[in-house]
């Protein structure tokens, strides 16, 4: 029998890849806007479980929301990579290290 | 929607119409007479917006379908929010105009975050919250690295992208697990909710979540690490911005969470704001020392001062609210003054924000440096000035609240960090003569930094009548 | 006559509002025209305050002259003077207008020098005068800003070190006073100091993180207090910010801080240690004692060995405080009339040997003792005058010095007689570096030849010392008026002392 | 095994293990490709769940906008990827075992979770099996959801207004026609007569 | 009246110190030694007019009000301070007058500078100083003229202040009578905690009920009342520069010589005496400090006699015979005759400042040599001084007639006879279970006393000059008032011993001294000494007379046998000449220990303890944590979100131990 808690341990499970996708990952930023994806898909199946087993809508409502914010966000930060890389010609992670101390 | 509703969200439907209007006169009059016009033009409708929401005469709780509060509270802050962006608008234009920044996108943005922030304190139910938090994220993620061509400013505005991100992330993730306990997302019904049926684990679970994310965005230790590197990074207009008003949204909405959602959770939550609150303290006053960029240092000293909010807001009485209202509108008031100064260092036409620089500033000038030698003072909490008052009363709730050795930590803290301070009012006025700044200021800077200066002096004689509204506000948010 | 002590505490600041904003430019008139303004603003307060002590009713026990305002939280504005405080606010108004006249030379950023010291005037009287807790706390603390800035601007080569020195040190030190403000405030619901004086803090045992702290609550608030009173006092071993505030500080500041600034540790011992915390100022007698004739002994022991001027002096003035804390301690009506007592007595000898070396610090630029010598071959005046507070500070009987230590010891005889006898070797030592002090730097052989320009007092310095020789003279030889306005407060803190204590 | 598992089971994987890859993954591209992976195991998880619309939802918004953005980005920035060295081992240790530490936290919390509704503020929120979903959330969306169906067009207008002002250039050295500017051409200033000299030159 | 004689010192101080630029410097001399010889005259008219049945007090002005405490600037005329009245007045008038004379060209100054109106000033000061202390009425008004004298000896020694030896020992005189004056404090504050009062009548009435009282400090129990004039005692001796505390009183003979006649051996020295002799009421009822008293007397005459012998300054000779002879003075007022305690400092004033101005007049001549050794036949050079100082060493051996008390009820000799025989016989009178060690004792100090006054009266007068010739033949007595005080002082040099004895010892004695000296009524010594067995009574003429024989000896039949000696002990004469070595001892003991505890307590105590811990924190501790906390800010994202996610997880775990456990 498939419950809440299966729901559950996936998306935490994706939201800990998602996580350390973040701050694993030393190959270049924009795998970290994918992982950030990840997170907020994670909490998207939260969502979706439990309004599935509460039998509630606002559960998939709130998830629309956000997707919605999803996109914006992922196109604010892919705009802002984009001047990133304007200015210093990589993506990698590490060299996003100019400010310090 | 009821005509009352709209009479509600009068200020925040005004502040959205004008965006748009805003919006097609930026895109269609493309002068800079237009864009002046605008900037002008934000000004004023954010001191009206302040003054709708002064008049208006809901002194009890109203809301929109149960979803929008507004009480005193949230009036207090909203006006507050209002008041400080409007100045700080005022203060970035000549900045901007310097430094090629001048566009209509700069006030639009920050009417939009505004609005973010003032739908924050106002939500009574997550969804609101978040979707007022991400409005003004995202607003600010753009702001933070407006300066383009920048490679600094740039590498903020990715830095606090990627960070708020996963914060608010965080913070979802946690809207998803008290969702899941409550059933609810409605601030009431949850509480309500906890009151009767007691609570969940899960509800704990989310409620870390949440302070993680509100954390960040108030920047408490240890959810800080953006802070400095984006004050740094930013354009300076826009730091002063993320250093005050951002403060304010979150702390406002920190408040309204944990006193109108988990009031009943006090003792769990007191723990978790209490840990934050030591180590914003001392880091905040620690780090601050090795700081030579003035705008870092203002950042570890915002850090540390957000430790004594959330001393004030972990003894978790009506006292500590007020307290922390008091130390809100202190602390906004100092660092505008700082601000406006620090947007004015300059030498020979650059911006210049190393310390060093303002060696014996005092030979430049002595008003500037006397205003923000009582500033500093101000911030660092020494008496007479405003700024020990704040501190007092956040101390006072603390040790009211039985958290003595909690004060005694912070009064530790606050020593040190009198340190930094004083290390700039001792570069002004004894330190060794150096290429020294340009020292202009344009009257209505020096306006801002004098009147804030004075601000700082008469609050000892009745914090300005503060007491009783914060009182007032505090007791709306809690009863 | 309502609000005569708002004026006195308020009108130097009143003055420096003034000089502040419709003094402008730098150059010579309007230096002048604020010194003498500034001089006129700190006169006043004196005139004042005379009146004041005239119409002083020394038989009333309790405050005199009481203003109350409500103020923020619950919080009064609420002045009054008694006894005690009376003397340390002559003390402050007498000292004012002097360190203004030996300020005249200063010829740097003249206006805000003398708007910091207005303001500190008005912040030392202020914490003289004020009976809320937190208004206290206000004034005491106010003070530091003032201070730290005179020190740092118009201070000598090190005075950077000295200036954070002094102020981490006294903010470190009252923070944790502030906490037992505020709890005293919490638990007793006032701040009217003259109400806490009655409060009966609790005083049973306590234990905290497996310490058994005798006296509970009152023993912790007590060491709040203490921490705060014994860095400003200062008592040893927080004292080391002393020697380098004075050897930076400019000669009015010097001053300022050796006659005022140290006395508002001993008033706040006796304001509220005493009164407020009895069982716990009992418990910490004998702790208070050890320390104190540590201060006496050890400092002097290091004056002794002093190659500054104004390090000797500061180290003495440590050795003297410690007389002072021995007597508030002791708790008795003589031990704590000495200790007011000395509290004005140091304050103008103090002040008067601040200025000496100001003098020669002006012509020499050097506080070097071993730079002197045979002064009193160049300046007779000069070594007269010295050799006269060095003797008032030794304690000779017939200066204001011998009265203070007389009372003192006689009282803390009452209470160990074991500290008074160990006490009384600083009598010695002070003899000890005070004189050698003078036979090198006023004795000998004129050795150095480049004291030979050296010029004796003129008039204006002879106009500040003059009083000061005077009020030395006078308090040694008739001390009486001083013991009489005192008496009735201490009799009354003595009486209620003996009750609390059963 | 009843059908409902199975899919749970299938979908779940594709949708763990192609997350996994995007965060692995060495190459972007095919990180992006991974992640358009995983957004398909959410969406057929979604329709498990009944939530049909929004599982096709993300499947337009995702794969259709997000993913292709990042493919775009990717493409664009042209990255030379071999200098980018994958050096993930030094903090894999510690991360690992904070992650589990978090994971097994919230395992157990997830045990107390009891799928029961106890508040119901509105009725149209209940989730009806008669009405599809589609419609039900149509329903509630522009009604009780109006505010924030209007806050979330802000948002977007946001991620507009950011997106253009971050990268939006006007390059100049391109010539661009400005049709205004011809028609107004004023042959006064444009044009300057000069009297040449003979035999001088300009 | 009274009030005049002690407030025209200080006037005439204040007169000379301050105004004698506008009063020509010679007026303001003149007014002020005359002013000083009109105080003598008032105050020799209140010693012979006085009804000294009843003692008279006058409230001048509230002092000190503190409580219980209640002290007045006040005067008590009785007998004992009716002597030193006369005393101190007179010598110091004299000694003003001398001064003009001495002071008149001195080759320490420069011409222009003026010295003398301030020398007189300190003078008169110290006379004021002097007589505030012996008319007091209470212990703080004794212990302002006490400190009062102190300053004053502290500036005349230290009158030539370009001399550093002269500063060193006027601060070695203060310093060390501080110490003393210690004791002096500690003992009024006993007084005080015993009596709740600091008036002489208080404590004297009710010492009998103190005596019964126990004081115990630390871990030692005294008797309260031994233990107050024990205290009290130390403070005489070290304003009598008694054994111990003596070691300022030689260095003291760096002040101008009429300094050293009127303050170290005619009046501030003595002040210990008298404070003895007033004390009278309490000491009469503590055993074992009247012991520690004649204990301390005795050996330091004895130590200042052997030491006397050794020395070749001429003031210091005198200086140390002042110290032995108020060590009998001491014995006297221990053994509990007070009276000859007095009559010897009443008689010793006039013959030891009459030595002192004498060798102040062979100084002035001598160009300010002071070495014995370099003078030699100046017997015909200075007549007046040969036979005022001759005088003086009769007096001062006590040359009289003995037994001519048995004979005429009355003793018949020089001044110095009369007092100090009846010390001696008081000491072999007396009850004391030591008794006859202290007359043996004294009896040889008597002898040393003999044998160094007449060394130096044959060294200085007779045999060859063996200084330089130049200083020889310019010698001269040409200042009048030099000679008139010699000639003044001789005479009463030689008779007020036996003028006063009626009133110290004789038939008046009992009237005289009726209110201000109690004698207990087991106290008979008083009678007693004259019926002590005849050879005691010879006794110290006899020794008197073998001291002179020794000088003889010595110093004229064979001069070099002094010199053979003192190759032949050598350590003893080093010890003798080196004053037992005190100086030594207590300079390590004490001077250089202080300094290097001064130094350790400053460099190791404030610097590296105190002020290392403080810049430990500030300066290393704090900036290294922030060192730390910046490197922490690496500038990169994933430390960053890595911080985040610690801090989340770490923040859940404890909220889930502190919830779940």
């Amino acid at each position: 029998m498939i419950e809440l808690q299966h729901f559950l341990i996936l998306s935490s499970l994706l939201f800990l890849i998602g996580v350390f996708g973040i701050f694993l990952n030393r190959k270049n930023i924009i795998i970290i806007l994918m992982s950030i994806e990840l997170i907020l898909l994670a909490v998207n199946i939260n969502f979706v479980s439990f309004s599935f087993f509460l039998g509630d809508l606002t559960g998939q409502i709130f998830s629309l929301f956000i997707l919605t914010v999803a996109a914006a966000e992922a196109a604010i930060g892919l705009a802002i990579l984009v001047c990133f890389y304007r200015n210093k010609g990589s993506i990698a992670v590490d060299d996003a290290n100019l400010m310090k101390g | 929607m009821k005509i009352i509703d709209i009479l509600i969200l009068a200020p925040e439907i005004l502040l959205i119409i004008f965006s748009i209007i805003a919006i097609l006169t930026a895109s269609f009059f493309k002068s800079n007479k237009s864009y002046n016009l605008i900037f002008q033009a934000t000004i004023i409708i954010f001191l009206f917006s302040a003054l709708i929401l002064y008049l208006t005469p809901f002194e009890i709780k109203t809301n929109v379908n149960g979803i929008f509060i507004r009480d005193t509270f949230s009036k207090f802050f909203q006006i507050l929010i209002l008041l400080s962006v409007s100045c700080l608008l005022f203060m970035s234009k000549q900045y901007l105009q310097k430094n090629k920044l001048f566009k209509p996108e700069y006030p639009i943005l920050l009417i939009f975050s505004t609005l973010g922030m003032m739908l924050m304190i106002s939500s009574n139910n997550f969804l609101l919250l978040y979707l007022g938090l991400e409005i003004q994220s995202l607003s600010l993620y753009v702001v933070s690295s407006f300066r383009r061509e920048n490679y600094k400013s740039t590498e903020a505005g990715l830095k606090y992208f990627i960070l708020g991100s996963l914060s608010s992330g965080l913070m979802l993730f946690g809207i998803s697990l008290i969702y899941g306990s409550t059933g609810s997302i409605n601030f009431e019904i949850i509480s309500s909710m906890i009151k009767h049926e007691g609570f969940f684990p899960g509800i704990i679970a989310g409620l870390v979540f949440l302070i993680c994310g509100f954390a960040f965005k108030a920047s408490a230790v240890p959810f800080h690490m953006w802070t400095p590197d984006v004050y740094e990074g930013s354009p300076t207009p826009v730091t002063a911005f993320f250093a005050t008003v951002p403060k304010l949204a979150a702390i406002g909405v920190l408040l309204r969470v944990l006193f109108d959602c988990f009031g009943q959770l006090v003792e769990s939550w007191q723990q978790v704001i209490i840990i934050i609150s030591v180590l914003s303290m001392f880091l905040g006053s620690i780090a601050a020392i090795g700081q030579n960029n003035i705008k870092r240092l203002m950042a570890y000293s915002s850090i540390g001062h957000i430790g004594f909010v959330l001393m004030g807001i972990a003894s978790g009485t009506d006292k500590g609210v007020s307290s922390v209202l008091i130390y809100m509108v202190l602390y906004i008031i100092m660092n505008i003054g700082v601000f406006v100064f620090i947007l004015n260092m300059e030498r020979n036409g650059v911006a210049v924000t190393t310390i060093n620089s303002l060696n014996m500033y005092n030979d430049v000038s002595k008003s500037q440096t006397l205003f923000l030698t009582i500033l500093l003072f101000s911030l660092a909490g020494i008496p007479p000035l405003a700024g020990f008052f704040g501190k007092f009363f956040i101390f006072n709730a603390a040790i009211n609240a039985g958290l003595s050795w909690l004060a005694v930590i912070g009064g530790i803290a606050s020593v040190i960090a009198a340190f930094y301070y004083l290390r700039i009012v001792y570069l002004m006025y004894f330190g060794l003569s150096s290429d020294p700044l340009s020292g202009k200021m344009p009257t209505a800077h020096w306006l801002i930094l004098s009147g804030s200066a004075l601000l700082m002096l008469i609050g000892i004689i009745n914090l300005y009548g503060l007491e009783k509204p914060s009182f007032l506000a505090a007791k709306s948010l809690i009863n | 006559m309502d609000y005569l002590l708002s004026l006195i505490i308020f009108f130097p600041s009143f003055g420096a509002l003034i000089l502040g904003i419709f003094l402008r430019g730098e150059n010579l008139e309007s230096n002048n025209n604020a010194k003498l303004l500034t001089l006129v603003s700190t006169i006043a307060p004196l005139i004042f305050s005379i009146f004041v002590f005239y119409n002083f009713n020394s038989s009333v026990t309790g405050f005199q002259l009481v203003e109350e305002y409500q103020w923020l939280m619950g919080l009064t504005y609420k002045v009054g003077i008694d006894g005690i405080s009376l003397p340390l606010i002559l003390l402050t108004t007498i000292t004012m207008p002097i360190v203004i006249i030996s300020s005249w030379k200063i010829e740097k950023n003249v206006k805000e020098y003398m708007i910091c010291f207005l303001i500190l005037e008005t912040l030392i009287l202020g914490v003289f005068c004020s009976l809320d807790l937190v208004l206290f706390y206000l004034f005491f603390e106010s003070g530091l800003i003032p201070m730290f800035l005179i020190i740092g601007i118009w201070g000598g080569n090190n005075r950077v070190y000295a200036a954070f020195k002094f102020f981490l040190y006294t903010l470190l030190g009252s923070i944790l006073m502030l906490f037992a403000v505020i709890y005293m405030w919490t638990v007793s619901g006032t701040t009217d100091i003259t109400k806490l004086m009655f409060f009966d803090f609790n005083s049973s045992d306590l234990k905290l993180l497996g310490f058994n702290i005798n006296g509970g609550i009152q023993s912790i608030l007590w060491i709040a207090f203490f921490a705060s009173f014994a860095v400003k006092l200062p008592m040893w071993p927080f004292h080391t910010w002393l020697p380098d505030a004075h050897v930076q500080a400019p000669t009015g500041g010097s001053v300022v801080l050796a006659a005022i600034l140290l006395k508002m540790g001993g008033y706040g011992f006796l304001r509220f240690s005493l009164p407020m915390f009895p069982d716990a100022s009992l418990i910490f007698q004998n702790f208070i004692f050890s320390i104190s004739v540590i201060a006496i002994i050890y400092t002097s022991l290091v004056a002794l060995m002093q190659k500054d001027i104004k390090k000797l002096i500061a180290y003495s003035s440590v050795a003297h405080m410690g007389f002072v804390t021995l007597g508030i301690f002791s708790m008795n009506q003589q031990s704590i009339d000495g200790a007011i007592f000395q509290m004005i007595s140091h304050g103008i000898i103090s002040a008067a040997l601040f200025l000496l070396v100001g003098v020669i610090y002006d012509r020499m630029h050097t506080k070097d003792i071993d730079f002197y010598g045979g002064l009193v071959s160049l300046m007779p005046k000069y070594a007269l005058f010295f050799i006269f507070f060095t003797m008032a500070n030794v304690g000779l009987p017939g200066t204001s010095g011998f009265v203070g230590e007389f009372l003192v010891l006689l009282g803390t005889f009452k209470v160990s007689k074991l500290v008074t006898i160990f006490a009384s070797l600083g009598i010695v030592l002070s003899a000890c570096y005070g004189l050698w002090l003078s036979r090198r730097i006023i004795f000998g052989n004129v050795t150095n030849n480049s004291l030979l320009e050296i010029t004796d007092l003129n008039r204006i310095e002879k106009l500040y010392f003059i009083p000061l020789i005077v009020l030395t003279l006078f308090l040694g030889i008739l001390p009486y008026p001083v013991l009489e306005i005192t008496s009735n407060s201490v009799d009354l803190l003595v009486s209620h002392l003996a009750q609390n204590l059963k | 095994m009843e059908p409902f598992a199975l899919g749970f089971y299938f979908f779940s994987s594709i949708t763990l293990l192609s997350g996994l890859m995007v965060v692995l993954s060495t190459n972007p591209v095919h990180s992006v490709l991974w992640l358009i992976l995983t957004f398909f195991g959410a969406s057929g998880l979604f329709i498990i769940l009944g939530a049909e619309f929004l599982a096709l939802i993300l499947m337009i918004v995702y794969v259709g906008a997000v993913a292709v953005l990042f493919m775009f980005v990717v493409m664009m920035l042209n990255i030379n990827f071999k200098e980018i060295k994958s050096r993930l081992t030094k903090y894999l240790p510690v991360g690992v075992l904070i992650g589990l530490v978090l994971f097994v936290e919230l395992s157990l919390i997830f045990g107390d979770f009891i799928p029961e509704l106890k508040f119901n503020s509105n009725d149209d929120l209940v989730i009806n099996p008669n009405i599809e979903n589609t419609k039900q959330l149509g329903l509630v969306l522009y009604t009780d959801f109006f505010i924030y169906f209007q806050l979330a067009g802000i948002v977007l207008l946001i991620a507009m207004i950011g997106a253009i002002v971050l990268t939006h250039q006007r390059r100049k050295d391109v010539k661009r026609q400005d049709v205004l500017a011809q028609i107004y051409k004023d042959p006064n200033n444009s044009i300057e007569l000069k009297d040449i000299k003979p035999g001088q030159g300009l | 009246m009274i009030k005049f004689i002690i407030f025209a010192p200080l006037i005439a101080a204040i007169f000379s110190g301050f105004f004698y630029k506008k009063f020509k410097e010679k007026n303001v001399l003149y007014f002020t030694t005359s002013i000083i010889f009109l105080s003598a005259v008032l105050s020799w008219y209140i010693l012979l007019s006085l009804d000294f049945s009843k003692v008279e007090t006058i409230i001048l002005i509230k002092w000190l009000e503190s409580g219980s405490l209640l002290v007045n600037w006040e005067l008590r005329l009785d007998s004992l301070t009716a002597i030193m009245l006369t005393v101190v007045t007179t010598i110091s008038a004299f000694v003003h007058f001398y001064s003009l004379g001495y002071m008149a060209h001195d080759p320490n100054w420069e011409n222009d500078e003026k010295y003398r109106p301030r020398f007189f000033s300190y003078l008169s000061l110290f006379t004021f100083a002097m007589l505030m202390l012996v008319t007091s009425n209470n212990f703080v008004q004794l212990f302002f003229g006490w400190e009062g004298v102190g300053l004053a000896s502290y500036l005349l020694i230290g009158f030539y202040y370009k001399k550093s030896s002269a500063n060193l020992a006027s601060i070695k005189a203060f310093i060390v009578n501080r110490v003393g004056d210690i004791g002096l404090a500690i003992a009024i504050f006993c007084t005080f905690f015993y009596v709740n009062s600091l008036n002489f009548d208080e404590l004297f009435s009710k010492s009998q009920e103190i005596s019964n009282k126990n004081i115990e400090i630390l871990f030692f129990n005294f008797n309260a009342l031994e233990f107050i004039v024990i205290l009290f005692f130390l403070g005489a001796m070290g304003k009598s520069a008694q054994l111990f505390l003596h070691t300022w009183l030689p260095d003291a003979m760096e002040g101008p010589t009429p300094v050293s006649a009127l303050i170290h051996a005619a009046t501030m020295v003595t002040a210990g005496v008298f404070l003895v002799c007033r004390l009278s009421p309490v000491i009469e009822y503590t055993p074992i400090a009247s012991n520690l008293i004649i204990l301390v007397g005795a050996i330091t005459a004895f130590f200042a006699g052997t030491v006397a012998l050794v020395q070749n300054d001429v003031k210091r000779i005198i200086a140390y015979s002042t110290c032995s002879q108020l060590g009998f003075m001491f014995a006297a007022a221990g053994i509990g005759l007070y009276q000859a305690a007095m009559f010897h400092l009443f008689t010793h004033a006039f013959f030891k400042a009459l030595l002192f101005l004498c060798a102040g007049s062979i100084i002035h001549s001598m160009h300010h040599q002071q070495d014995i050794r370099s003078y030699g036949g100046l017997r015909k050079k200075l007549p007046i001084t040969f036979y005022s100082m001759l005088i003086g060493t009769l007096a001062i051996t006590g040359l009289g007639i003995p037994l001519s008390y048995d004979l005429f009820h009355l003793p018949i000799g020089f001044s110095g006879f009369v007092s100090k025989d009846a010390i001696i016989e008081g000491i072999y009178a007396s009850k004391n279970d030591n008794s006859f060690i202290y007359f043996l004792l004294i009896i040889i100090c008597t002898i040393t006393t003999s044998l160094y006054s007449w060394r130096l009266i044959i060294l200085t007068f007779f045999g060859d000059y063996k200084g330089k010739i130049e200083y020889f033949n310019e010698a001269v007595e040409d200042s009048k008032p030099i000679n008139i005080t010699l000639i003044f002082l001789s005479i009463c040099s030689i008779l007020v011993g036996v003028i006063f004895y009626d009133f110290f010892l004789g038939k008046k004695a009992e009237y005289f001294f009726s209110q201000s000296l109690f004698i207990s009524p087991d106290n008979t010594v008083f009678y007693d000494l004259h019926y002590i067995p005849k050879w005691a009574k010879i006794a110290p003429f006899l020794a008197m007379i073998v001291g002179l024989f020794l000088a003889l000896y010595f110093y004229v039949k064979k001069p070099k046998l002094p010199q053979v000696f003192s190759n032949n002990q050598k350590i003893l004469y080093l010890f003798l000449l080196n004053k037992w070595y005190f100086d030594e001892i207590y300079n390590i003991l004490f001077v250089k220990s202080s300094r290097w505890l001064g130094t350790f307590f400053w460099k190791t105590g404030d610097e590296r303890i105190i002020d290392g811990f403080i810049n430990f924190i500030s300066l290393t501790f704090i900036p290294t944590i922030t060192k730390y906390v910046g490197r922490l800010q690496t500038g990169l994202i994933y430390h960053y979100a890595f911080a985040i996610f610690i801090g989340l997880v770490s923040i859940f775990t404890y909220l889930l131990i502190k919830i779940g456990g």
